[in-house]
């Protein structure tokens, strides 16, 4: 939480990259003990993102939830995680392996771009023969014009696709769920997470950005976790006398 | 007059890059000969001003590599500006693999990939092609271009080339394809 | 690296004849170094496809006459062929803007169109002029004969002007210039 994290144009940064850094700061290698220690730094880099376009934080919102589970496995002794959620995690590994690779090669390639370059030999002098093709035409010129322009991608076409979360931010969870656990002392999970969703891929995404918002909770001591037995419900308190 | 005599004379009048597909056919020979020659000619030209390099489908003469700082001098070539370390990741994995699908790229870098593309392709460096695995997508091929300001002739010729392919397939092998 | 492997580089990049004096002052050597270095070059083309052509003060390289049927063919293809889409793509982005640099051409397709501008003036459909608002940089501009060919005197004769130069305009301005 100490170091708020910055990079120039959030838009195109991704996950990975944003991932890759942190961990290389401290000099970590890719690992679940690695990927926990910068869990913290992740989200409230994520908390910076407010302002942008919730298309821009999906793919980050995302990254957050498979780091939140590595981070509960020491947060939540008791928490059993499902062959899905283990998936992610080996997944998320494996990526940042393979782009940890590809980024450094990147920088091999920036080291030798532009010196010692093999010339081509430059086109000799031309004498042109004026040879038109008797398919050129007037109409087709102007219908493959049509078509290059109608071909030139737009800006807003290149957001990222996953619109999934809505207008959810973690700030909005936080606030919600700080306001419920006032209200009512003890508050499922489950039933906290769920509501809101209209329909079940949503509800995973409310359940991800709940998670996260629990956690921060957690971390700043305006709530408690409980969990009684493996795959129960997760209970929430308020702190009142216990400190977490 | 071999093979490979007929080839430096037709790579060196064309200047651009041609595909050895059409070079055989220039020379009225089979593709698998059209290799043979150009094999002889890379050989013939290992000790000379002049080289050659070769993409997967492509070649084409440059200057040899030792030579450049002279050619520099009297060169009306400019690079326009540094790459980007987006572009660098991502034209390293589109040169390492040989050619990436968009989507590859994506899930490589986790982040869309669109304009970056875009702007390699304007500046040449990469190129679309029609998918040889999936005629309805495209891939991303690197260009002699991209070779040529590399300085390289060949894709092994690539900063720890054979170290990063096999750490990469051993990766990709725990995914389990 | 011999004196000689560095000429055949600087020749080969050079494509006019050079003088000896002036082939001897990029290498920094004397004439009659550089005298040496050219007999030796001249030595080591003998088996090869491209030959060292030599006047009296001047040098140059060129493919060697065997391969001349070759050369020829290329030649004529390349003079012959279909206009290819990208082609007829690159010359209507040069029409219906009345002349355009390489990189608003290359912005406006997405692609790098070296190739296409090469190809298209070899045709005779467009020529490569000094730009009127930057001496520094060329543009492409169509030539009267494909004014002449499609039957138009002017840009604005062309189909659907109004509305595609509206679209070219604006595609020049989010590029910024």
């Amino acid at each position: 939480m100490d170091t708020a994290y910055t990079v120039k144009t959030p838009s195109f940064e991704g996950p990975l990259e944003l991932l890759l850094d942190l961990i290389e700061k401290k000099r970590l290698a890719v690992s679940d003990v690695s990927l926990s220690k910068v869990t913290d730094d992740f989200i409230s880099y994520l908390k910076t993102l407010g302002g942008i376009p919730v298309a821009y934080t999906a793919h980050f919102i995302v990254t957050a939830a498979t780091l939140v589970l590595i981070k509960s496995k020491s947060l939540l002794p008791g928490l059993s995680l499902t062959d899905e959620e283990e998936g992610s995690i080996d997944e998320l590994k494996r990526r940042l392996e393979i782009y940890a690779l590809y980024r450094q090669a990147g920088e091999g390639l920036k080291k030798i771009f532009g010196r010692g370059v093999l010339f081509k030999r430059p086109y000799p002098a031309i004498t042109p023969i004026f040879v038109p093709d008797s398919s050129l035409t007037k109409e087709r010129l102007a219908e493959t014009l049509r078509e290059a322009i109608m071909n030139v991608p737009l800006r807003e076409e290149n957001l990222p696709e996953a619109t999934v979360i809505k207008a959810i931010t973690l700030e909005e969870m936080i606030g919600s769920l700080t306001e419920r656990v006032e209200k009512s002392m003890t508050l499922s999970f489950h039933k906290f997470s769920a509501e809101g969703a209209r329909n079940k891929k949503e509800s995973k995404v409310f359940l991800i950005v709940s998670f996260l918002a629990i956690l921060e909770l957690v971390k700043q001591g305006i709530v408690a976790v409980r969990q009684e037995t493996e795959f129960d419900d997760i209970s929430i308190e308020k702190t009142t006398v216990i400190s977490v | 007059m071999g093979l490979s005599q007929k080839i430096e004379a037709i790579l060196f009048y064309k200047t651009d890059a041609i595909t050895v597909k059409s070079l055989a056919s220039i020379l009225g020979v089979t593709e698998s000969e059209a290799e043979n020659g150009l094999r002889e000619l890379a050989a013939s030209l290992s000790e000379r001003g002049i080289n050659l390099v070769r993409t997967k489908d492509e070649v084409m003469l440059t200057t040899s590599k030792e030579t450049s700082p002279f050619i520099e001098k009297i060169a009306k070539e400019e690079l326009e500006g540094e790459l980007s370390k987006a572009s660098v990741e991502t034209l390293a994995v589109i040169l390492y693999s040989g050619g990436a699908t968009k989507s590859d790229i994506d899930y490589i870098r986790g982040v869309n990939s669109g304009f970056m593309l875009r702007n390699l392709q304007i500046r040449g460096l990469i190129e679309k092609k029609a998918n040889p695995k999936d005629g309805r997508s495209f891939i991303y091929v690197p260009t002699m271009d991209i070779y040529r300001y590399l300085g390289i002739s060949k894709k092994e010729e690539l900063p720890e080339y054979s170290g990063l392919i096999e750490s990469i397939d051993s990766l990709s092998e725990e995914k389990g394809n």
